[in-house]
């Protein structure tokens, strides 16, 4: 028989603001005849320092043991009073803030019935606060290291900015070189910058920095654990080539016998099977590609070791397994292009003039695979280009969304060509369905364009238009007209980053319908998901310009540097869901619901099982469970059911 | 009109107690006699808006001591529902669970309910007319026989539908699990086990019974006899059939009356209603119903055992023939209007149903996995029946293309007997009470009168040590007890 | 008489299954016999009313009470015996929460009447004749029958319950178990459900292989999934099976039968209502989020009842159906 | 000058974060709506167990009303969805049981809608008062002990 509650009322008249439509008087005569109520008060204002102190005494002067208060909304006032209980000496969790300014005084016109549904309130919290129990703040031990996935723009700008918050970042990038996707544009829109002479510095630092260690070339193979704690199983794969002794000086390339497509010129122009990933590699460190070296095919070729004056090469370099703990976790695997062929009527091979814009830029580019020269596959100078955008965007039988940047990135081809005069005469049209160029700059470089006599040509869905591509040709027909042109650029959609699916699917991240990770909110915690301390930068959430994967990258990064602070403990949420063991049959209807994959299965005891830390007590499988084994602290069944009782 | 009042309650359960209402004239001998039932549940009613489907998990609910008859009808009903034709693996797997639980329910009557009143005698004392007397009588070892046996068919009953008292494996189209080789071989040798015991109840019933002039005086005497109509389900050779075929009606003269598919039971089949019993009596439409009583004129028909017998031109299985045929001899031809002789033809169907379980049991094509035929078609109206213990049982649902039930009709095996029973009860009382005397055995044999129809549930009445409670009080005109006999 | 402490059995609006539980103890029955006399069993023994009145409040130990409360009779009875004992144990699921014949409180007496003895469409009643519970039989043969209510109600919306022994029957371990704790004096607390509260997952056979997560594309029934055979969770399959809802200790006796769980042995300790748990439970895991397709998943569900409540309709929180 | 008009008895189960709030601002703008409807505050409109309606509905609830955050919106990413899916499957079971759909009623209230909030609190009160007392205790009857 547990003993009698001993509970306190203080109605707060906030100064007419509650007392002009609620007669509270009535209520306290009312409420002090409940068989529970030691005290009802009623002042006119309690959120006062003076009316603090009264409901202060009044705890310890007739030591209550539960208090209501009658008075404004939990929003405004809940945590004062909280710290007014505790401040006597009382867990905070045995009070019950009633609003009946908000939700009573304002809202009604009859002082009856706003009486009348005051009381009723109160009631309902005078039932209720019979079931408060106490809970304690609690807190857990956290990592503040940190694992940043992905070596691109928004990667190393999150590796950054939280190395320089003193802690250990491990960097990890499944391609030799840093810098992602932009490393292979020459120049970025709107003022066709160097990308090189912005980016190189920057990637530079981050292999310089002290607090980050750099997993290039490596792969995250498996993620567990949860906020504070995560542990991470990372292969770092066999590059052949020692990194402390190599200096970069590229005298192994030259005797390679093997060349292979370069796939990071999307297959345009050669490499050797050791190899730089991009000129301006960072690090500038070649590798061995496995597939196409000799010696793994059994030969005996011994060239590339040979030419290396300083013992760089080590045909006997293997894969090694890397364990490592952090407390939070940085997505940013970054896009891909969606492939064109896709589309029935753009008919047209490999080897022909039609390139995506990502090719096109590596053929622009000085580092590509013509070092920069405008040439057709034959050699000789196209008279005319069309560049064609959406390819795959905008359009629900392919991709539904727009990809941003195609736009901008077009233009700024087209603009880059005319300026460097690549090609004199040539004749430039866009088969575009809408200019979607957002940034500072845009608009006068297409004015411009215009000026300079390249063609636009407005086309309801580029998807629809037709290529056909022969000798050296292509026939692009268009609704009203058809025209040929030398090249074709295709600005082929960004596509979410299909070698990140494993990695998503052990983080329990949720995709959106188009497959990008979704984040916790797509505006206002646009980088936060709902597995906590899993965050999502750069273009892996949606496609994003360099501008914005930076920005994403410091929002992680400022994010993390709050949540989780080196050497600090992490305070977890008290208001959480609990499973009783006994009750618990584990048929897993929780686990499938819990927004927060915070619920897990113990196969040994055969049940459910909540992670405290994980969980944030929104309720939904204590409402789910079919055999009632879960409470919802603060919020159990028969507390609501009493605060019910009181209310009908 | 200083008539007396009689009231025997409870003699057994149908849907619920029952009870029976004596009324003496002044001179203390019978003037009327009723039986009321009254209980009642409804579910042809609170069926209405449930999936069909749900039927054979419901409507066994109706009898916890022949579920199995109601689950079997009910997923007939959901094949003819859903007009959907079960793998032969199918059908046979239900006739096995089928005849085991009709050997396993006949056996139970006969030796825990009906038997007794033979085996041990109609007015031995009442303290020794139980299983008790019977082991007493046929020795211990027999006993634990009969026990052995009723359970290894629960057994069975129990592997197959999940659980013995309301199964629930059956389906539209037709079982949800089948047989392995491990279930056959145990199937098998309880199978020998019964044929064995039902060739043992078989002669014991003749050593106890046939061999006694008295048993065979009371079977054949006037009380325990009414000329009336039977039904029974019969193959295509006419022969019983449990699970499935045609119902077959004979006339008091043993001539077939009518021979119908079940989708036309309406036709044929009309329910009466009285306002002093919450059963209802069922009759023959093309007689019409006359009152509680016999004849040629009276759409009063009766079904189980005996009935069944009646109705059919033998039996399925060679040791079942024979004793088929000896039964009619011995008792003068067909039809047979003893009410007492549906115990015989109990046992007759005893032995069927054992040789039939063996023959399934041996069969090897119960092993297939091909137990279940999905249905496409989309249902409007199902009827169904099978050969309950205790008679003819019909289902019949009606449902939206949802297959929801919008009108269920039930017709239970013992409500097609209850107007019989009713007559046979007020025959037998105006044969054995005369002037307000009252005895013990009179009221046994009053009993025995509806024991041998074994109304639904009476059966679970006496499977333990005991026998039929029965209380008389005998009223004067003002209601005040005259006289209280209790049988202790 | 002995001393031994005298037990008493009865039926109310049952289908007898449970006295033929009882009977299928085998020789478990006859160690109960042994240790108790059964002083009162309708079904069994010699059937006296008045002996029950004889009796002095509380003189038998126990009475077990099977079958939900229907008729007039049944109720006086019932308060008879808890007066009479000084335990009151509702025997099944029909006592304990109305069972199947429960689904009657979708009706009420006067709609049951209407269909069973008017509108049947094989009935001959053209005076549409109805039972009555005073009646004149040729104008001089006084016949009564006891009066029909319009609900069905579990034991202990009646009388005053002591324990619960679930389960349409309650399986042979249920039973002994109860009648080892009450003749070893181990009874818990009363008003304790003698069986585990764990639902029927927590021992289901098909536990392990059940999948962390499940969404619900649509429901279907046993007879229309092809891969019923594969021994999976029904769920998995959109099969709704109660188990979830339903308090362990029947023995899994459906789902060896491959059938999924109808919820006879009631809901776990702390849920008010069986039907809504389940309910709950399902919807929370319907696939679909949007807000046209949900009422399509739950389109495929035509009854809610059948399912939900096929025992426990009368003990749920709304107990009936209201007619209009 | 209210003698004996039906006034419903309605409860309005509000979460934290969305409901509660633009409450709060239907108060701050002074927006008036009828009294009788009383609101329960959980922290997610997810935690509304579908228990918690009919036994409002058993005690004298004449109306029902769960507020959430708008889809897209919840605080805790997808409960509102819980609820939107449990109350489309208690909806036909009301029905099964003769309550009015109507009688429960589902809606999305941010913490900025105060002008939504009022809205939806009058509307529901008008469709209560049309529908008329629910009265379940006298579905009930007589014999139920069960203490509500």
């Amino acid at each position: 028989m547990k003993e009698k509650e001993r509970i306190g009322f203080f109605l707060c008249e906030c100064s007419q603001n509650i007392s002009g439509t609620v007669d509270v008087h009535k209520i306290k005569d009312e409420l002090q005849k409940q068989p529970d109520v030691v005290t009802a008060e009623v002042t006119n204002l309690y959120c006062s320092a003076e009316g603090k102190s009264e409901i202060i005494e009044s705890i310890r002067k007739n030591n209550l043991t539960k208090v209501v208060i009658g008075g404004c909304s939990v929003k405004q006032h809940e945590h004062t009073f909280m710290n007014v209980l505790e401040e006597a000496g009382l867990n905070p969790y045995f009070m019950q803030l009633v609003n009946i300014r908000e939700h009573v005084a304002w809202v009604t016109e009859d002082k009856e019935k706003a009486t009348a549904k005051a009381m009723a309130l109160l009631k309902a919290a005078y039932n209720r606060v019979q079931y408060h129990k106490a809970f304690e703040k609690k807190e857990i031990d956290a990592n503040a290291d940190v694992l940043v996935v992905g070596g691109g723009l928004s990667g190393c700008e999150a590796a950054l900015n939280l190395a320089a918050d003193d802690r250990k970042v491990y960097l990890v990038e499944t391609q030799p070189s840093l810098g992602g996707q932009a490393t292979k544009y020459e120049s970025s829109f709107p003022d066709l910058e160097c990308c090189s002479c912005m980016i190189l510095p920057k990637l530079q630092e981050v292999v310089e920095n002290p607090n980050i260690e750099l997993l290039n070339y490596s792969d995250v193979e498996e993620v567990v654990g949860f906020f504070g704690n995560f542990e991470a199983t990372i292969n770092k794969k066999a590059k052949y080539v020692i990194p402390d002794k190599c200096i970069g000086c590229n005298e192994c390339l030259e005797p390679c016998p093997v060349e292979v497509p370069n796939e990071y010129d999307d297959f345009l122009g050669k490499r050797k099977a050791i190899h730089f990933q991009v000129t301006g590699a960072t690090p500038y460190i070649p590798v061995i590609d496995k597939e196409s070296c000799l010696r793994f095919k059994g030969e005996d070729c011994t060239k590339c070791r040979d030419a290396c004056m300083f013992e760089a090469i080590d045909y006997d370099d293997e894969d090694e397994k890397m364990e490592v703990s952090v407390g939070s976790v940085v997505l940013a695997t970054g896009f891909e292009t969606f492939d064109p062929t896709l589309i029935p009527n753009f008919k047209f091979s490999n080897g022909t003039e039609v390139y995506t814009a990502l090719q096109f830029e590596r053929l622009i580019s000085n580092t590509g695979p013509t070092s920069g020269k405008l040439v057709k596959r034959d050699g000789s100078q196209p008279k005319s280009l069309a560049m064609v955008h959406c390819v795959g965007s905008r359009d629900k039988r392919y991709k539904n969304y727009c990809s941003n940047i195609c736009c901008s990135v077009l233009l700024k081809m087209s603009s880059q060509i005319l300026e460097e005069k690549m090609v004199e005469g040539i004749q430039i049209t866009h088969v575009y369905r809408d200019m979607t160029i957002g940034s500072t700059g845009m608009e006068e470089m297409y004015e411009n364009l215009k000026e300079e006599g390249v063609k636009f040509i407005m086309v309801p869905n580029p998807n629809d238009i037709a290529l056909n591509s022969q000798n050296g040709q292509v026939q692009i027909t268009l609704p009203e007209k058809t025209l040929n042109a030398d090249m074709v650029v295709l600005a082929a959609a960004m596509v979410p980053n299909k070698k990140a699916d494993k990695l998503i699917e052990m983080l329990m991240l949720s995709k959106d319908e188009e497959g990008f990770v979704k984040p916790t909110h797509r505006k206002i915690d646009a980088v936060s998901t709902p597995v906590e301390g899993v965050y999502v930068v750069g273009s892996a959430s949606y496609p994003k310009d360099i501008t914005h994967s930076i920005i994403d990258g410091s929002a992680a990064s400022g994010k993390i540097a709050f949540e989780l602070k080196p050497g600090k403990k992490l305070e977890i949420e008290t208001l959480i869901s609990t499973i009783d063991e006994d009750k618990c049959s584990g048929c897993k209807t929780c686990i499938s619901i819990c927004p927060y994959k915070a619920i897990g299965y113990d196969s040994e005891k055969g049940i459910s099982v909540i992670n405290e830390i994980l969980c944030r007590g929104c309720g939904s499988c204590v409402a789910a469970c079919p055999s009632h084994a879960i409470t919802a602290r603060h919020f159990e069944d028969n507390t609501i059911i009493a605060e019910l009782g009181g209310l009908l | 009109m200083g008539n007396k009042h009689i009231s025997i309650s409870p003699i057994t359960r149908l849907e619920g107690h029952g009870n029976i209402e004596i009324f003496l004239n002044d001179e203390g001998s019978v003037e009327r006699a009723v039986l009321q039932v009254p209980e009642l549940r409804g579910f042809e009613k609170f069926s209405e808006g449930r999936p069909a489907v749900e039927m054979p998990r419901i409507t066994p609910k109706i009898c916890g001591v022949c579920p199995t008859a109601h689950h079997m009808a009910s997923q007939k009903t959901l094949d003819d529902l859903y007009d959907v034709n079960p793998p032969e693996t199918a059908k046979k797997i239900r006739e096995l669970m089928y005849s085991a639980f009709m050997l396993e329910d006949h056996a139970l009557h006969f030796y825990f309910l009906g038997g007794p009143d033979f085996v041990v005698g109609p007015d031995a004392p009442k303290g020794s007319r139980n299983i008790l007397g019977v082991i007493d009588k046929v020795g211990l070892d027999a006993g634990k026989v009969v026990i052995k046996n009723r359970r290894q068919c629960r057994e069975i009953i129990t592997d197959l539908g999940g659980r013995v008292i309301h199964p629930v494996s059956g389906l539209p189209g037709g079982v949800s699990k089948g047989i392995t080789k491990e279930d056959q071989e145990k199937f098998k040798k309880y199978a020998d086990e019964a044929v064995e015991f039902a060739q043992f109840t078989v002669q014991l019933f003749k050593d106890v019974v046939l061999k006694n002039e008295e048993y065979v005086k009371i079977i054949t005497s006037d009380p325990y006899t009414h000329k009336t109509y039977y039904m029974g389900l019969v193959d295509e050779n006419n022969h019983v059939n449990f699970y499935d075929g045609k119902l077959r009606v004979v006339d008091p003269d043993g001539k077939e009356f009518a021979k119908f598919n079940v989708r036309d039971y309406k036709d044929h089949i009309s329910e009466h209603v009285e306002k002093w019993s919450y059963i209802k009596f069922p009759f023959l439409k093309n007689v019409g119903w006359k009152g509680f009583v016999d004849g040629k004129d009276s759409g009063v028909y009766r079904v189980a055992p005996l009935a069944r017998l009646n109705a059919s031109d033998g039996m399925a299985t060679p040791l079942a023939q024979k004793e088929y045929e000896y039964m009619y001899e011995t008792l003068g031809g067909k039809p047979v209007h003893h009410t007492l002789a549906f115990h015989w033809a109990r046992v007759v169907e005893l032995l069927y149903a054992s040789e039939r379980l063996k023959e399934l049991a041996s069969d090897d094509d119960i092993l297939n996995k091909d137990i279940r035929t999905i249905p496409e078609s989309t249902p409007t109206q199902g009827i169904g029946v099978v050969e309950a213990p205790r008679g003819v049982l019909i289902h019949d649902y009606t449902t939206d293309e949802k297959g929801i039930i919008q009108k269920a009709n039930l017709l239970v095996a013992t409500v097609h007997n209850s107007a019989p029973i009713a007559m046979s009860v007020e025959k037998a009382a105006k044969g054995v009470i005369q002037n307000f005397e009252v005895s013990d055995g009179m009221l046994n044999q009053v009993e025995m009168a509806f024991r041998a129809y074994d109304p639904c549930l009476a059966c679970a009445t006496h499977s333990l040590p005991g026998n039929m409670p029965l209380r008389v009080k005998i009223f004067k005109s003002d209601r005040s007890v005259h006289d209280v006999i209790e049988r202790l | 008489m002995s001393d031994k402490p005298k037990i008493g059995i009865y039926w109310c609006s049952s289908c007898g299954g449970c006295e033929e539980a009882i009977v299928d103890l085998n020789e478990g029955i006859l160690d109960v016999v042994e240790a108790v006399d059964i002083v009162f069993w309708p079904v069994a023994m010699d059937f006296k009313y008045d002996d029950v009145r004889k009796f002095k409040d509380g003189e038998l130990l126990a009475s077990f009470i099977n079958g939900g409360i229907r008729l007039s009779e049944q109720e006086e009875i019932v308060k008879l015996l808890r007066k009479k004992s000084q335990l009151v144990f509702a025997f099944g699921s029909c006592a304990v929460m109305g069972g199947v014949p429960g689904l009657a409180n979708m009706n009420n007496r006067e709609s049951i009447f209407k269909r069973v003895y008017k509108e049947i469409e094989s009935n001959d009643n053209p005076e549409n004749n109805v039972p009555q519970t005073e009646f004149k039989l040729e104008d001089k043969y006084e016949l009564e029958l006891p009066e029909f209510y319009d609900s069905v109600y579990p034991l202990d919306q009646i009388i005053q319950v002591d324990y619960y022994i679930p389960g349409c029957a309650p399986a042979p371990d249920t039973i002994t178990d109860a009648f080892t704790a009450i003749l070893e004096g181990k009874l818990p607390e009363k008003g304790s459900v003698l069986s585990p509260t764990k639902s029927l997952c927590d021992t289901c056979p098909r536990k392990e292989t059940k999948p962390d997560k499940i969404e619900i594309e649509k429901f279907v029934e046993p007879h229309q999934y092809d891969k019923l055979d594969d021994d999976r969770c029904f769920l998995e399959a959109g099969i709704i099976c109660m188990g979830p809802a339903t308090r362990g200790g029947c023995g899994e006796r459906c789902i060896n039968a491959n059938m999924p769980c109808r919820g006879c042995y009631g809901a776990p300790d702390d849920v008010k209502d069986q039907g809504l748990g389940m309910l709950s439970a399902l919807a929370s895991i319907i696939k679909p989020d949007k807000e046209d397709e949900i009422p399509k998943v739950i389109e495929t569900l035509p009854d809610l009842i059948g399912p939900l409540y096929m025992y426990g309709l009368p003990s749920s929180i709304l107990f009936r159906k209201k007619i209009k | 000058m209210t003698e004996t008009k039906f006034e419903p008895n309605i409860v309005a189960f509000v979460c934290n974060w969305c409901s509660y709030g633009g409450a709060d601002i239907a108060g701050s703008m002074r927006l008036k709506y009828p009294a009788n409807v009383k609101l329960l505050r959980v922290m997610c409109s997810g935690r509304v167990d579908p228990e918690f309606i009919i036994e409002a509905f058993r005690r004298g609830a004449d109306g029902v009303m769960v507020l959430g955050c708008h889809p897209k919106d919840c605080h805790y990413i997808e409960g509102n969805y819980k609820t939107l899916k449990r109350y489309n499957m208690l909806k036909p079971l009301l029905d099964q049981f003769n309550i009015e759909q109507d009688r429960l009623y589902l809606d999305w209230v941010s913490a900025s809608e105060g002008e939504k909030f009022a809205r939806v609190a009058k509307e529901m009160n008008e469709r209560i008062t049309q529908l008329g007392p629910l009265n379940w205790k006298e579905v009930i009857g007589q014999h139920q002990s069960r203490e509500v």
